[in-house]
């Protein structure tokens, strides 16, 4: 049984009036929210504390111009929020700030986590293009007739956790009329419970069926395979390794918008991994000749043994790639399998220990001499 | 005062003469707008145009800096090289139409008590005829 | 002419047990080949995955780490959790087919000298076989 | 002037990557770093090779700046002096960018010999990886008119495209087809030529003429390109709808060759504050974007760097929401440093504006003072 709030109006209405109401019944100082800026098209993240400028927030806008789980370090890494503020996420930005909490670089306390069933994003490709507005009746059409939209990025169209693990507030969008009279608020948690009391609304309890995430997340397997197939990493080895990560620019912009990679200075900026002249010319004694800057390659295999048991699958390292790179559909891939291994599953529950960080006494026998 | 208008002004001043000025000043019993926040800096040499540009997105209506007299600089040539980035940012703003005219620059010895309290007035009374900046009310920033 | 194939290896020893069973080897005069170069860590657990994957990518020809046997960790757990990234970066190796095979995991006890023997030797025979790394060549890394 | 002509047979390329084959054959350097095709073929990378057999996949002359070349130099020298000679192939603005990190000391230009060579502009990075072989014809295309409406927006406007403090320059310009030239920009550069039996009898006449008018051309186009941009984004209104589709992802710092900070100022401690800061500006506000100080990151960049500035326009190549970055900046860095006097990259004995300075000058943002002043309220009564 569930506890659920019944709001006759719109989603889009209903979760702004929701907002609206935790604004200024003073139950929170502020909302971290997606928000119309300047042009029409142009969303971004804002953290709006005047009831007012609610009217401009699109909160479950399908887009991600960053990942709010690097908002919410930034905002809670020196130390936990004071006030009570809400955030709205989508479930792998809440996977991605759950494993950053893991990691001591953030803090849950007195964040209220309102979060939906997530039906994909768009990339900023398209975004930029300002096609996203065009499109939107599209993707509600698509995810009200329990289908994956189309044009959405390949990573979320494959992406099997599209149901928020430890969100206060959930908003189902699966099935459901977009811009209908009917918008169904669950409440997952106590918390949650406590936030909403004194909200207008038909409190309810009702029994929430399984069968039709199952049927959708069946549709999301299929297409995960799809693309998944589409890369066969498999295949790799070197020569195909040098020809997907070839074109690298050395930008680094993965590591800068990966939710998981938190590291102050990483290793590829330290002096550790400069080159002195001496390095250059050991290298060249036994090569014909060495790619400037070094460590392209390198740069791209640690980073992913370094994130990969994290890997939420958010996609924002191939969303901003200046060369295409699939990005993150290689981190999922290699992430699906190494979570499998450690029996993982990134995000999901805040108690569990990252798998490096824990053993069994009996385990992985097979790999020791 | 007409509009209600209080402007938010950074002061900053170097450790040898611009705070000088605002010791004496305070020993001579004179007065400044409250509005005016003065902070200290070893050198106006070692302030960066970032320092600038931060106060005035953050929610600052002006920026005055103050160093030595030319030729009296404690580290010998700090105010010059002030100058040269005051400059800079001037000709950045000026070039994105951000407005230059919310940056002031003048020197202040240590005795110039006067001289220190009049800047801030001045400053105070200039910007609140400018009206509010404009980047500070923005939320898109 | 075919330049004869003489592997370059690296090793992570564990300064408590394999180590001194290096050591142990070396004094009851056994034979191993010398292909491989051991680095002395203070625990397995202190090798970083940046480490292994580092040295295959600078054309090592093979990697090992060895450590003391589970439960006897100088350190009570850190061959445990060596043993868990150890699992990380071979699952990277298999699943991106990067020759996983070139990677070693041993446990050998300071008194386990004819098992350190052993494993170098069984190792270097294996990369003889399995034949360079192409990292080595490879120009566009 | 002097410069040696040499003719070519069918390629262009060919003749040159001859030349710097026969100049590694005779060790006049050791090493040789130049663009090469990867693998996949898509796009080049910087290599340094010493074997000339990998001089076939080389080019000279790319159609594309996947990494500046500054930034590769950079990436070699920053730890100290190379004891091998290394020749290094750029364009002319990578020549430039790197002797600007000279002059902020993180490069070393001993045993590096700069070879710079006449550029018609790049191709914007997304548009060749998309269809490499449509991006070479284009280029192909580009190289012979000149210029073309493919390139880079900052490549069309460029004034600086040949002439550059090089050790050596390969002109292309003014010898139509047939010919290529070679000339000596130093010392260095005439030693070279000299081990090479390369004697320079060219008074170089045609190529100064050819390179004068394009130049004039140029600026004139620049000043036009600048006036239209310059009415686009004036105004904080019209500045803040360009750069609003920011996400702080930092790639244009990242691959700019000027920004060498280890940590830079916008990722450092001085950024990350208390959330009640961050709250207390958004009460100020109304609301406060996330990731905050998206702007002040840009103009905090710009004056850090803007005097350096050599319009290369990687930055935005590598911007993933593509504004006009390096327009803005190329405007900017104009402005900039004419008010300076100073032209980045092309005296390496001048030093950076912000590392000196003169007793008489900029009088004229030093507000006068009027010792009668009265304040406002005091007037009122």
């Amino acid at each position: 049984m569930a506890k659920v709030l019944e709001l006759g109006k719109s989603i889009d209405e209903g979760v702004r009036a929701l907002l609206r109401f935790l604004l200024e019944s003073g139950k929170i100082k502020g909302v971290l929210t997606l928000t119309k800026i300047s042009r029409d098209d142009d969303v971004a993240y804002s953290l709006i504390t005047n009831s007012e400028l609610v009217e401009d927030t699109v909160p479950l806008y399908p887009l991600m111009p960053s990942n709010t789980a690097k908002l919410l370090t930034r905002l809670t890494l020196l130390e936990p929020m004071t006030e009570p503020i809400a955030a709205v996420v989508k479930p792998c930005e809440l996977r991605g700030f759950i494993e950053l909490i893991k990691l001591n670089q953030g803090s849950l306390e007195n964040i209220l986590f309102i979060s939906s069933t997530c039906g994909g994003v768009y990339s900023l490709k398209t975004a930029e293009k300002g096609n996203v507005g065009e499109k939107l009746p599209q993707y509600w059409e698509s995810i009200k007739k329990m289908e994956v939209p189309p044009d959405v990025r390949p990573t979320c169209k494959g992406c099997k956790y599209f149901l928020p693990y430890s969100a206060d507030i959930t908003v189902d969008l699966i099935g459901k009329e977009y811009n209908g009279k009917k918008c169904e608020i669950l409440i997952n948690t106590q918390k949650g419970e406590e936030f909403i009391s004194g909200m207008e609304g038909e409190l309810k309890e009702v029994e929430i069926p399984t069968e039709y995430i199952d049927s959708y997340r069946n549709k999301r397997l299929a297409e995960r395979e799809k693309i998944f197939n589409e890369i066969r990493v498999e295949k790799f080895g070197l020569e195909e390794l040098i020809n997907i990560f070839g074109k690298c620019i050395g930008c680094h912009g993965c590591r800068t918008v990966c939710p998981i990679c938190y590291c102050k200075l990483c290793y590829f900026d330290s002096r550790e991994s400069d080159y002195k002249p001496i390095n250059f010319e050991t290298e060249l004694e036994r090569k014909d000749g060495m790619r400037i800057p070094p460590d392209t390659i390198l740069y791209q295999i640690v980073r992913l043994t370094h994130i990969s048991t994290s890997c939420v699958g958010c996609g924002m390292c191939s969303d901003i790639c200046p060369v295409d790179i699939p990005l993150s559909i290689i981190f999922s891939m290699m992430g699906e399998s190494v979570q499998g291994m450690f029996e993982y599953v990134p995000g999901k529950n805040v108690e569990e220990k990252m798998p490096l960080i824990t053993f069994k006494t009996e385990e992985f026998v097979e790999l020791e001499l | 005062m007409e509009n209600g208008f209080e402007p938010k002004i950074i002061y900053f001043m170097c450790s040898w003469c611009g705070t000088g000025g605002a010791e004496t000043a305070s020993a001579h019993h004179l007065y400044y707008p409250e509005n005016v926040r003065p902070f200290r800096v070893n050198c106006t040499g070692s302030l960066s145009t970032v320092h600038i540009l931060r106060a005035l997105m953050e929610g600052a209506d002006g920026v005055v800096i103050s160093g030595c007299h030319p030729g009296d600089c404690h580290y010998n040539d700090g105010n010059f090289l002030a100058r040269r980035k005051i400059a800079l940012t001037k000709s950045i703003l000026d070039t994105l139409g951000l407005g230059t005219e919310r940056i002031w620059f003048r020197y202040v010895a240590h005795g110039e008590g006067k001289r220190y309290v009049d800047t801030a007035s001045e400053f105070s009374d200039y910007i609140k005829n400018l009206g509010p900046n404009p980047l500070k009310a923005r939320n898109d920033l | 002419m075919e330049e004869k194939f003489e592997p370059q290896m690296v090793g992570f020893l564990c300064r408590w047990c394999s180590y001194q069973a290096a050591d142990l080897a070396g004094t009851s005069r056994m034979k191993y080949q010398p292909n491989i170069v051991f680095t002395r860590v203070m625990c397995s657990s202190r090798v970083d995955p940046i480490f292994v994957i580092k040295a295959f990518f600078h054309g090592a020809d093979g990697v090992i780490i060895a450590g003391c046997h589970p439960g006897d960790c100088h350190y009570q757990e850190g061959n445990y959790y060596a043993r868990r990234r150890f699992a990380l970066i071979n699952k990277i190796f298999e699943k991106l087919n990067l020759e996983p095979e070139r990677l070693r995991l041993a446990w050998i006890s300071a008194s386990e000298g004819p098992k350190f023997a052993k494993v170098t030797q069984d190792f270097v025979n294996d990369i003889r076989k399995i034949g360079p790394n192409r990292t080595r060549k490879e120009i566009f890394l | 002037m002097k410069g040696a002509k040499i003719l070519v047979d069918n390629n262009r390329e060919e003749v040159i990557l001859e030349f710097l084959k026969k100049g590694l054959d005779r060790t006049c350097f050791d090493a040789i770093l130049i663009p090469l095709k990867v693998p996949s073929e898509d796009s080049f990378a910087y290599v340094l090779l010493k074997n000339p057999s990998l001089l076939d996949r080389a080019s000279a002359l790319p159609p594309v700046m996947p990494v500046q070349g500054a930034k590769a130099l950079y990436s070699l020298t920053k730890q100290g002096k190379f004891k091998q000679k290394v020749a290094i192939v750029m364009r002319p603005c990578e020549i430039r960018a790197g002797i600007e990190l000279y002059k902020l000391k993180q490069t070393e230009l001993e045993n590096i010999f700069l070879i710079s060579i006449d550029c018609p502009g790049v191709l914007p990075l997304s548009d060749y990886i998309k269809d490499p072989e449509k991006g070479t014809d284009a280029f192909k295309e580009t190289v012979v008119q000149w210029g073309s409406e493919f390139t880079r927006p900052v490549c069309k406007i460029c004034t600086r495209f040949s002439m550059v403090a090089s050790d050596l320059h390969i002109g292309l310009l003014g010898a139509e087809d047939r010919n290529i030239f070679l000339i000596p920009r130093s010392e260095k550069g005439e030693n070279l030529l000299e081990s090479l039996d390369i004697s320079l009898e060219n008074d170089m006449e045609s190529w100064v003429t050819k390179v004068k008018e394009l130049q004039e051309e140029r600026k004139k186009k620049r000043e036009q390109e600048h006036k239209g941009l310059k009415s686009k984004i004036e105004g904080p209104d019209k500045f803040l709808e360009t750069f609003s589709k920011c996400i702080n992802c930092h790639n244009c710092m990242r691959v700019c060759p000027i920004c060498y900070c280890r940590e830079c100022y916008f990722d450092s401690d001085a950024m990350k504050l208390y959330p009640e800061n961050y709250l207390m500006r958004a009460k100020n506000k109304g609301g406060l974007r996330f990731p905050p100080d998206t702007l002040l990151f840009h103009l905090g960049r710009m004056s850090h760097m803007v005097f350096s500035c050599v319009s290369c326009g990687t930055c935005e190549d590598a911007c993933p929401v593509s504004i006009p970055i390096a327009q803005v900046f190329a405007l900017v860095a104009d402005n900039a440093q004419e008010l300076f006097h100073y032209v980045p990259g092309e005296n390496i004995e001048e030093p950076h504006p912000l590392a000196t300075y003169k007793e008489e000058e900029f009088r004229d943002i030093e507000m006068p003072y009027v010792e009668t002043y009265t304040k406002k309220e005091m007037k009122d009564g």
